[in-house]
C-alpha cells in the first residue's frame, strides 16, 4: 500500500489521474453496454481507494480488538490506529493538538453533539443564532431543535439573488444576543465557497462563537483551522474518499474543556455511581461506548491518500474539471446553471429546459452516468433560489476527468431528444 | 423506463385541471422531491363521473396521473378503487402479478425495476384512494375544500402541520 | 460465500465448530513464539467471519454509494443492502416489522437516542427511572443525563449478595411515577440471565416502560421481542461477529409513531424552512445524515451468519464451553470465581489470589490469550460486590472450545508461579 | 514486563506507609482501573526528608513508587523534580532516551512497550510532582491533609468532583 503511506511533509506523488483512477478499484465498473462508471455524485459519497478498502480489511483480519481496554497486542495496535487517525485529521486540518478532534459517526452527528453540547452551556432564553440559507438540512435542524429546548431564536442569513453570501448582512443580523453563527465552507448545491475568513473575523468581534460545516470542503479546500480562527468545524470520512459511519468535530482546546459530555456511556466518564458520574478529560468526555473503530482507521488511510498529493497540484486539476464542466454546460442551450458568484468547487447544478430534476438523473443512468437530483438537503436554499423541484447536480472528485463532462454532456443531449421525440 | 407511452402522456396529460365542482379532492406529496399533485372528483351515484388532477411532479408521475384519469372515469366507485388497489399492490409488490387489462398502463412495468421512482408512480393513485375517503366537499365548503379537502381539522394524526399548501399535512 | 447465505428458515449448517473457526480469518494468528490466539474477549468485541469483512469489499468496490437518494444501480442497491439488514434484524430478533429497527452506530448511542427521545416525550419532573446495579454505564450514564436535563430521579434496583436481581423487590421500586425501567438481558460481567419475561410483566403492570440492553444477549441468548413484550431493546453488531460502526434500537411501533426525532439532518425530516421543519416518518425518523452503511450492510451479513445455525445447537455448545471453564477454574485454589446464582451465559469473571487483575491480564498476553481485566464498565456493579480493582474476565463466542480453557488455566497457574518466584 | 525486580518491590514494598508528619501530600488515581496511590512527603531544608506511599494499585504501579521513594529520598527538592520529570518523559514518550543512572528503575522498561500500562507505572510520579506543587500542609490542619492535602478547595479546575477519598477530584 505504498500510495497510503505520503505524509504531510515528504516529496509529493505527482497527479497523474491515470494512475489515480487506478486506486479506485470501483471506478473500473462497466453496465450492460459496457460503458465504464462515470461518478459525478461525490458530493453524496466519493469512491474509496484500495489502501482504505484494505486497511478496513487488514484491521478484521490482523488485529480486530476494541479500543483503549486490551491490553494484549491486538488491544494496543487497534488503538494506536484508532488514535493515529486523530493526529492525522489534527495535522490534516492544523489543529493544535490531536485532543481537539472528537470522532463521530458523521458530520451530521457532528453538528447535533456541538448543537447540543453548546446549547447546553452557553445557550440562554431568547439568544440568537444564525444560520445561512445555504445551509445542509444537517446545519439547519440541529440548532432548530434548541429553539424548542432552549428558547433560542434562529435567524436566517439571507443570501443575495445571485446565490451570495454578503457579509455585510451580518450588520443587521448580530446583535449582543447572537451567541453563534453556523455556515458552511463550501455549498453542496452552489459549489460556492464563502469569504469564510472575514465572516468568522465579523462574528467573533461580536463574541459570538463560530460553527464550520467542513463536509463538504474537506475533501476540496485546504482547511487551516487556526488561520480561519474558526471555533469548532466538523466533516465526514466518507466525503473524502474513507469509509461510511466516521467524521468528527473540531473544537478549540479550551473551548472543549468548558463544555459538558455528549453521550452517556463507557469512556467518557471517571467514576460511576448508581444516580451520578464524573466526567472523563478531553476528547475523551465527547466519546461513549465502542467508536466506529475500522472506520475511523480507514479515515486516517484516506487521509493519508490525500496528503500525498501536493495540495496545489490536486486543487488546479478539480478546478481544471470542473471549469471545463461549466463551459461545456453553458454553451448547450437547454441548461440554465444555477447561479455561483464565485469560482465554483467542486459542484455543478443547473437545471435542463423542459426536464423535470429527477428524469434528468435518471435519464442519464443509462448511460452508466452517477448524480444526483433534487434538493440536497437544501430546502431553504432551493425555495430562496426559486427551484421547487430542485435542481440537477454534478459533483467532483480527485479522479474526474474532462472524458466525464463530455459523457456528460452527450447523456444530456440524448436526454433532451428523448422528451423531444 | 421512459416509454413512448410516458413520454406522450407527460407532454399532453388528459385531465390536467381543477374541476371545478368536486365532490372529493385530496393532496399527494412525496417527499423525497416535494412534488404535490391533488386529484379532483365528481362522484355522482356512486360512480367517478369525473377526475382531474392538478399539480407538479416529473415525467413519471404526470404520466401515471393522467393515465389513471383514463383509466378510473366512468368506473363504480367500488370498481375503481378495486382498481387503484390493484395497481399500487403490483407498483409496490415486486413479486405481484401483473393485474388483467393493463392497457397503456403497462408502460409503467419499467418503473418497477427502479424502487426510488415508484412513489413517482404511485403518486397519485394514493391521493386518489384519499379523496375517496374523505368526507365529500359540502356545497358550502367547497370554494375552500376545492384547494384542499383532505382533512378536517388541519392536522395529521401525529400533529405534523405542513406550511404549504392547504396547511393539512397530507 | 455460501456461509452467509443460509437464512431462518432452510436446512441449518451442522455446528462444527473447526469449520466455524476458518471462517474466522483472524483466529489463525500466532505470536511469535508460534502459540495461537485465544479470543476470550468477546463481550468487548467479537472476531468478524470471512463473509462480513467480504461484504464490506464488496460495498466499496462494486456499488459504494449513499442510500435513499440515488436512482443510478448503485444507490438502489446500496439502499436495498441497507434495508435488507433492517429486515434481516426484524425477523432475527422477531420484531412485527422492520420499521421496528432504527439504526445507529451501537448499543450506546441506541441507549442515548431512546434517554433523550423517550425523555423529551414521557418524562415529567419527579418522575423516577429505575437501573439496576448490573448496568453497563451505558445504560446507567444516559438515564443519569436525563436527571439534570428532566428532572427525574434514578432509582437503584439493588443486587442481591449473590448477584441475583430479585424480582420481588420490585415491589418497593415501582411508584406511579415509575415510567422507566431499564435493564440487560445479559450482564456483560457476571454472565447472568435476569428473569427478563417475568420483570417486563411486573414494571408493564404498573405502567412502566422497559428498555432492554441487548448488547451482549444478541449474539449468545434467542431474543424474541413480542414473547418478551418489551417496549424498546437495543444491540451492536461489534458484539455480534459484525463490524464496528453499526447498531440498532428495536421499539414497539405504536410507540415509535409517539417519539419525537433524535437527531436533525438529512433523511430524517420531510420539509424544511430556516426556522423550523416536519419530521419524516417512522423509521427514517430517526436516522439522520449519511449512514454507516457499510457497516450496516456488514451487520446484516453477520445475522445470516448467525442464522445459518440451529439456535440450540449453538447455545449448546457454547454452555459447553462455559461450564468446563467454570469446572476447570473452579478447581484451581487461586481462583475465586464472581456470583453467578444462574447458569453462567458466554462470561465468567473472577480474582486470582495475590494478583491484581490488571497483572493476570497482561501476564496472559504472552501466551497469546486475550481476556480483560478491570470495571468492564460496571462501576456500580463492582462496588456494590466489593470488587475494588475490577475482575479478570474470560468471555465466549460460538469459536471458543474446551481447549482455549485448557490454554488459559495453564497460563493462569503460570501467572501464579511467576508472581510466587 | 514483569521483571524480577518489579516483583520483588511489588511483594515487598519500600515505604509503604503513611507519614506521621508530613508536610506534603497528593493522590494520583488511575481513571482506567480505579486504583488510587497517595504520595506523602517531609520536606526540610528544601530536601526531601522522608518520602512514603499508601493506596492500591497493580504491581507494576506499587513496584514504581517503591523505587520511586528509594530513588528520590534525601535529594534536593530540585534534583528529585528533575530526577521525576526525566523519568516520566522516559516513560511517556516512546522516542526519549534513557536517562543516566536508571539503576533498578531500568527494570520498568519493558513497561514502556505497553502503552495501556505506562499509566500504573507513571502515577506515583505525577501524584509525588502534585505533592511538590501543594501549598505546604500547616501544623494545624496537618490532621486531615494527612489523607489528602492536594488541594485548597475541594474541587478540581474544570469543576470535578469525586466522591470518594478526599473529595477533591484529583
Ligand atoms: C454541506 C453538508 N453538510 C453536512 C452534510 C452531512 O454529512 P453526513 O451525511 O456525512 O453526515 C452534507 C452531506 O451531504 C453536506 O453536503
Ligand atoms: C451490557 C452492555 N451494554 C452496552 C454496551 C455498549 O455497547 P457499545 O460499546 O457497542 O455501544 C456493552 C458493551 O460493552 C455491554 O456489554
Ligand atoms: S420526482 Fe417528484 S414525483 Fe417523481
Ligand atoms: S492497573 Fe491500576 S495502577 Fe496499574
Amino acid at each position: 500500500m505504498a500510495e497510503a503511506t505520503g505524509n504531510g511533509g515528504c516529496a509529493k506523488r505527482p497527479l497523474d489521474v491515470a494512475s489515480i483512477r487506478d486506486d479506485f478499484p470501483s471506478l473500473s465498473h462497466r453496465n450492460s453496454n459496457g460503458q465504464s462508471i462515470v461518478w459525478l455524485d461525490n458530493s453524496a459519497t466519493t469512491q474509496k481507494p484500495r489502501c482504505v478498502i484494505d486497511a478496513l480489511t487488514d484491521f478484521y483480519t490482523n488485529y480486530n480488538a476494541n479500543v483503549h481496554r486490551g491490553y494484549y497486542e491486538w488491544g494496543q495496535r487497534a488503538t494506536e490506529a484508532y488514535e493515529g487517525t486523530r493526529k492525522r485529521l489534527a495535522d490534516f486540518i492544523h489543529a493544535d493538538a490531536a485532543e481537539e478532534i472528537i470522532f463521530t459517526r458523521g458530520a451530521t452527528e457532528a453538528l447535533n453533539a456541538l448543537a447540543e453540547i453548546i446549547g447546553q452551556r452557553y445557550f440562554q432564553p431568547n439568544d440568537e443564532v444564525i444560520v445561512t440559507e445555504l445551509e445542509h438540512h444537517s446545519n439547519q435542524i440541529p440548532w432548530q431543535m434548541q429553539q424548542a429546548k432552549r428558547g433560542i431564536r434562529i435567524k436566517g442569513w439571507r443570501l443575495e439573488e445571485d446565490g451570495r453570501l454578503d457579509p455585510s448582512r451580518l450588520e443587521e443580523l448580530l446583535t449582543p444576543k447572537t451567541k453563534l453563527l453556523a455556515f458552511s465552507h463550501l455549498s453542496n448545491v452552489l459549489g460556492l465557497i464563502p469569504p469564510v475568513k472575514e465572516i468568522i473575523k465579523r462574528a467573533h468581534a461580536n463574541g459570538t462563537l463560530v460553527v464550520i460545516d467542513a463536509a463538504q470542503a474537506l475533501a476540496h479546500v485546504a482547511i487551516d483551522v487556526k488561520d480561519l480562527d474558526c471555533d469548532f468545524l466538523v466533516g465526514s470520512a466518507h466525503k473524502a474518499y474513507g469509509p461510511t459511519g466516521a467524521g468528527f468535530f473540531y473544537g478549540k482546546r479550551a473551548l472543549l474543556e468548558t463544555l459538558p459530555p455528549w453521550h452517556g456511556g463507557g469512556t467518557m466518564m471517571e467514576t460511576v455511581e448508581i444516580d451520578r458520574f464524573t466526567p472523563a478529560e478531553v476528547p475523551f468526555r465527547f466519546e461513549a461506548g465502542t467508536p466506529p473503530i475500522a472506520d475511523i482507521i480507514g479515515f486516517g488511510v484516506a487521509i493519508d491518500y490525500l496528503r500525498q498529493f501536493d495540495w496545489e497540484a490536486l486543487s488546479k486539476h478539480e478546478e481544471d474539471v470542473v471549469q471545463y464542466a461549466e463551459e461545456r454546460l453553458s454553451a448547450l442551450s437547454f441548461i440554465r446553471l444555477a447561479p455561483c458568484p464565485t469560482r465554483r468547487t467542486a459542484v455543478v447544478s443547473f437545471l435542463v429546459d423542459g426536464l423535470h430534476p429527477h428524469d434528468v438523473a435518471s435519464l442519464v443512468c443509462d448511460d452508466n452516468i452517477a448524480l444526483r437530483a433534487g434538493f440536497h438537503c437544501c430546502q431553504p436554499l432551493m425555495k430562496r433560489l426559486n427551484y421547487p423541484s430542485g435542481l440537477v447536480r454534478a459533483s467532483f472528485g480527485l479522479y474526474n476527468t474532462r472524458e466525464d463532462v463530455d459523457r456528460l454532456v452527450v447523456a444530456l443531449k440524448r436526454a433532451v431528444e428523448i422528451f423531444k421525440r | 423506463m421512459y416509454r413512448e407511452v410516458l413520454l406522450a402522456h407527460n407532454e399532453q396529460p388528459h385531465h390536467f385541471y381543477a374541476l371545478s365542482q368536486p365532490t372529493h379532492a385530496a393532496h399527494g406529496h412525496n417527499p423525497l422531491c416535494g412534488d404535490e399533485i391533488t386529484v379532483h372528483l365528481r362522484i355522482e351515484s356512486d360512480r367517478i363521473k369525473e377526475i382531474s388532477f392538478t399539480g407538479q411532479g416529473c415525467a413519471i408521475c404526470k404520466a401515471s396521473a393522467s393515465l389513471m384519469t383514463l383509466r378510473l372515469e366512468g368506473l363504480s366507485v367500488t370498481d375503481a378503487e378495486k382498481n387503484a388497489q390493484g395497481i399500487l399492490k403490483w407498483l409496490n409488490d415486486a413479486t405481484a402479478e401483473q393485474p388483467d387489462n393493463l392497457g397503456e398502463l403497462e408502460a409503467l412495468l419499467g418503473v418497477r425495476k427502479f424502487p426510488m421512482r415508484i412513489k413517482c408512480a404511485t403518486l397519485a393513485w394514493h391521493a386518489f384512494l384519499k379523496a375517496l375517503n374523505q368526507p365529500a366537499i359540502s356545497d358550502t365548503n367547497k370554494e375552500s375544500s376545492a384547494s384542499c379537502g383532505c382533512c378536517g381539522n388541519g392536522s395529521t394524526p401525529n400533529g405534523k402541520h405542513l406550511n404549504d399548501g392547504c396547511g393539512c399535512g397530507s
